[in-house]
Parts: C-alpha cells; sequence; structure tokens
C-alpha cells in the first residue's frame, strides 16, 4: 500500500529526521517550521530511496509529487507573506484540507487518464481516410481562401521559436528593459488614486512588465505601502494602500 | 424524418467519403442543398447499409458530426501496407494532461502543471503536435488556454465531450476521503505510539 | 479466378477507402495475406457493389491499380462543401513550421525538426498537401529542401516574400545579434536539451 511505502521513507535532514508522514504531520502541526526545512534534501532522500529499492513505483511517486509541490506552495506563500499573522495563520485542518484537496484531484485524473488509455485502445485498429480531395476540388478551396491567412501569425510563431528556456533567459534580468522603480512608480501613481487591480495595474503589458511589476508590488508591501488580497488561485488580486510604520521584513527568497 | 431518397443518400456518401472532418447534418444539408430531416434519414439509410461487420468501411458518429472510418478487423493489412502505426498509444503523462483539458477546457498549461504537481509542458507539447488538442484564447494572466480538438473526440471515438463519464465517477468514498484525512493529520501520532 | 471470399473483400474494401493512391491486386494481395486470384475475384465482387450509379463511392481501375473515387454525380455537392470559409486553418505545429519556411527557406526537414525540436513530418506533410511549401532541391547533405509557394503568398495577401512581417515585434530579445538561422537552432536546441 502506498501509504506504508511513504511513511517508510526515512529522512535524515538538518531540521528533522524521521519518517516522512511524521514530517508531513509535524509541518502540518506547525512544530517544525517549513521555513527551516530545506524541500530539496526530501526529494534527494526520496530519489536515494527510490534507487535503494530498485523499483519505480509510479503510485507513490505521483503521490509524493503531489505533496512535496503542495508544500512547496504552502513555503513560498508563507516566504511571500513576510508578516507574522494574517498569512502566515493556516491553520494545520485547513493545510490538511488543502493537501487532501490536491490528492483527490491528482487521483480523480489519474482515473481519467486510466479512462481515456482504455476509449483509445477501445478505437484499435479504426482508421480515418486522410486522402486530400481530388485536384479540381482542391481548386475551389483554393479560391474561396485568397488573403484569409493572417501573416502575423507566422511572426508570432517564430517569436516563440526564438525564446530560450527558462533557464538560459536569466539574461533578460540583467538586460532589464522595464525597472522596478518604473513600476514602482507606476502602482504608486495608482495608489493613489484609491485601490486597484494587478489586472489594471499591467492591462497590456508584456511578460517580463507583467512580472516586473509584481517585483515592485511585493517591494511596496514590504515597506508596508500596500497590501493585496486574492480570495482564491488564478483569481483576481486586489490591491489597496495600506498606512503602516514600521517596514517589514521580508525573507531572503 | 422525410422518406429516403436514393439520389440524397449518394451524395451524402460521397461527401462523407471525400472530406477528413467529421460533416454534421447541417453540414451535409448545406452542400447537398437538401433539408435537415431528408439528410437525417439519408444518413439512417448509409447506417443501415455500412452496419458493423457487413463491409470493409463502417460509418460512424464521431466529433459532433458524421464520418466513414475502416473496420478494426481489417488492421492488420492496414498495418502491413502503411507500415505505420494507427496512433501511437499516449504516456501516463500525456494521458493525464489530456484528461484535465478534456475534463476543464479551457484551462491554462500553470493550471495543469498545479493540478499535476509536475510541469506539464513536454506532455502538452507532445498533445498539441499530434493535434488532440489546441489552443483556444488567453487567460486574463496572458497564459495560453487549451481545449481539446475533433481529433481527439474522432480518435478516442467520442459523439461529444458530454460522452466523457462524471469525473465524481472516479472519487474515492467518503470513507476512505475520511481515511485520507485521518492519515495526513495523525500519522505521526501512530507511528510515535505503534512500534518501528 | 477463385470463388469470392466475403472476409477478403471486406479487407481490400478498407485498404482502398484507406489508400489515397491507386493500389495494384500485387500490393492487396501482400498487404491481405492472400493470393493474387483470391483478390481478383473479391475486387470483382466490389466492382459489382460499386457499380456507377449504385452509390456515391465509385471503384475505378486505373493504370494497372484499383481506387475508390467519388461519383461525379456529387461533384456540385462536394464544391459547396469545400468552399465554405474554413476558421482555425492552422494548428500551431503547421503555423511554426511554416513559419520557419517562410523566413529561413530554403531550409531542410532535419534543420525544422531542430528548431521545433519535435518532428515536423506531419506537419510538412500538411503543408505540402495544401500547396503551401513545395519541395525546392536538395542541401548538400541530400535532404530534401523546402520553400514556400505562390499559393502561400495568395493566401496570406502578400505580394511578395519581403513582405512577411518584421519579426521585431515578436523577439524576446530584440537585442540579440546573430542570424534568425543561427538563433532558432539555439533555441530549439536548448529546448529538445531541456533545462537542469
Amino acid at each position: 500500500m502506498t501509504a506504508v511505502t511513504l511513511a517508510n521513507l526515512e529522512l535524515d535532514l538538518e531540521v528533522f529526521s524521521g519518517p516522512f508522514d511524521l514530517l508531513l504531520t509535524l509541518v502540518l502541526r506547525e512544530e517544525v517550521d517549513l521555513l527551516e526545512l530545506a524541500l530539496a534534501d526530501v526529494v534527494l532522500a526520496y530519489l536515494d530511496h527510490l534507487e535503494r529499492r530498485g523499483e519505480l513505483d509510479l503510485e507513490t511517486a505521483t503521490e509524493f509529487i503531489v505533496l512535496i509541490a503542495a508544500l512547496l506552495e504552502l513555503k513560498s506563500r508563507l516566504m511571500l507573506g513576510g508578516e507574522e499573522q494574517e498569512l502566515l495563520d493556516i491553520e494545520p485542518e485547513q493545510a490538511a484540507e488543502e493537501l487532501l484537496a490536491r490528492m483527490l484531484d491528482a487521483r480523480r485524473f489519474r482515473a481519467a487518464a486510466a479512462h481515456l488509455g482504455e476509449l483509445l485502445a477501445g478505437e484499435h485498429g479504426v482508421r480515418f481516410r486522410a486522402a486530400p480531395p481530388p485536384p479540381r476540388l482542391r481548386r475551389a478551396i483554393v479560391h474561396a481562401a485568397d488573403g484569409s491567412h493572417d501573416p502575423d501569425a507566422l511572426g508570432a510563431a517564430i517569436g516563440r521559436l526564438l525564446s530560450m528556456p527558462p533557464t538560459i533567459s536569466v539574461r533578460h534580468i540583467a538586460v532589464p528593459r522595464v525597472s522596478v522603480a518604473e513600476r514602482l512608480a507606476h502602482l504608486r501613481s495608482l495608489l493613489r488614486r484609491g485601490s486597484f487591480s494587478f489586472d489594471e495595474a499591467v492591462r497590456g503589458a508584456d511578460r517580463m512588465t507583467v512580472a516586473v511589476t509584481l517585483f515592485a508590488l511585493l517591494e511596496l508591501y514590504k515597506r508596508g505601502e500596500a497590501d493585496w488580497v486574492q480570495q482564491e488561485s488564478f483569481g483576481e488580486i486586489a490591491i489597496r494602500g495600506q498606512a503602516r510604520e514600521a517596514p517589514v521584513e521580508v525573507l531572503a527568497g | 424524418m422525410s422518406a429516403p431518397e436514393p439520389e440524397l443518400a449518394r451524395t451524402v456518401e460521397a461527401l462523407l467519403f471525400l472530406s477528413s472532418d467529421p460533416l454534421s447534418p447541417a453540414e451535409l444539408a448545406d452542400a447537398a442543398e437538401a433539408g435537415e430531416g431528408a439528410v437525417l434519414a439519408a444518413l439512417a439509410v448509409l447506417a443501415e447499409q455500412y452496419a458493423p461487420g457487413r463491409r470493409g468501411i463502417t460509418l460512424r458518429e464521431l466529433g459532433g458530426g458524421w464520418t466513414l472510418a475502416s473496420d478494426p478487423a481489417s488492421e492488420d493489412a492496414a498495418r502491413r501496407l502503411f507500415s505505420r502505426p494507427r496512433a501511437a498509444a499516449l504516456s501516463p503523462a500525456q494521458a493525464e494532461t489530456l484528461a484535465i483539458v478534456a475534463y476543464l477546457q479551457p484551462i491554462s498549461r500553470p493550471e495543469i502543471t498545479r493540478i499535476r504537481g509536475v510541469s506539464a509542458d513536454s506532455a502538452s507539447a507532445t498533445l498539441l503536435d499530434r493535434s488532440l488538442i489546441e489552443e483556444a484564447g488567453h487567460s486574463r494572466f496572458g497564459a495560453v488556454l487549451y481545449r481539446t480538438t475533433t481529433q481527439f473526440l474522432k480518435l478516442f471515438g467520442l459523439r461529444d465531450l458530454d460522452e466523457l463519464p462524471d469525473i465524481a465517477r472516479w472519487d474515492p468514498t467518503p470513507e476512505e476521503q475520511a481515511e485520507l484525512r485521518e492519515r495526513l493529520l495523525r500519522a505521526g501520532e501512530a507511528r510515535a505510539g505503534g512500534g518501528p
């Protein structure tokens, strides 16, 4: 059973040694500080464990990945939170519910994927004709479609193909075309007019500008000039001004 | 449904033969300059003639329309002739990504990644390349959205997306859920109390 | 000629349906693992079923081979079907492949594959089929080279290739000086190699 396998994953980390299940529980009860925990070491320990067992149990591996991803997300939220209570205050039950929701989603779609696999296998041997229409009919198609394609689609495709994988694109940061200072000024001018959503702040902006704007927002938060609320993942981020005296430290990322 | 017109059945058959995409009764009616009722009657006649096991070709309702397909019984001969397998099976990552898109479309790649817990980049690139999914605009954060294609419905033998079973069908029972929840909260305690 | 075998007639019918080119009795016999006499008997049965005027599809003998074709009587309907405006014409894979050929022509298929990071075979076959690209000789390593066609220019409303849009608008790193081909190859290889 998967539970046994994951529970048996023995960890020997700087801030914790014991089985994975225990670590999970302690994290959920806030008895081990997630911020102190090097999740990369947990992953390495898991990989060692797999190597020792000499076989890859996909069920367990998937479960592990889902759990570690959930821990990572909780951790990044804690790191961004900075200030003590508001965001840090995730009840153990709530955290457990989140992890549970993740695991259920993962299970559902794994089952749905298996179902799709069966459907595809059931269609084995069914082939479709892929012959082009006879030339005289093809001419009719051609005639109807002159000028119907947008050349910009080709330029955009080249743009996509020119993009380097993320690791190499660090160069973008070295040669920023958008400065944090500039985005700070932009956000402050919006703040002077009241509250606004992140969408409004980056309307029509390219991806780089969106990223830099987010940095600028974090900076404003750190300085106590702005606060934000996001009700749900991928939901709208509402930003409002905040009158506070002492600047709050943000943990180094 | 109107009485079958042999002439129209022949025209519909020719159109189905020529088109590589499934054709809806409305599209057939437009092209044949006939009423949709008459087209449905013609399709019923053809469905009878192409009933499974009668010919080397079958008539199927797939991907929102009607299409002709080979009878699976001829697969061995087809593989020898074309030396190309029909369609490669999906890897587990591809199948999972496809299932997520099929059930939650339109959905962005970051959301797929969030559900899977691992990157979906390479799986979604392969699915795009095999025309099983396609782009469907952008989310408000600029992420590309994906949806499934007619090709997906065709290859998986589905008339439309409604034919996919309710996702709740695979939910664990309330007891199993309670047990999982319990495990998440109590694993440590059980461990501490229960020996090695 | 042997006595007709219904099973074999169905297999032959399926093979003729799937193949876009005429098939000779010898090819059919090989694929169906049957004798040529039996295949000829099966073809005779099919010729009877597909006699002109009986169906929307006809069986024709062309240059020593057999092929299925749509009945000429349905030609007007077929023309109406194909001349309706088609939405979402190019898949992302096809758009990428076409863009690579348009901007870098002449270019070989292996190079297209290196830039895309995935095989471009099916996309380039479709583009060839739709007369958007064509062969343009061979590279010095013997690979087929591709270029775009006049048809391509017409479809995209371009007078000539100089009218292709300036890619600077979509360039993630416009400050980069290297030649476009070299940059695309580098990016493609980085993607294919995967990150750390």
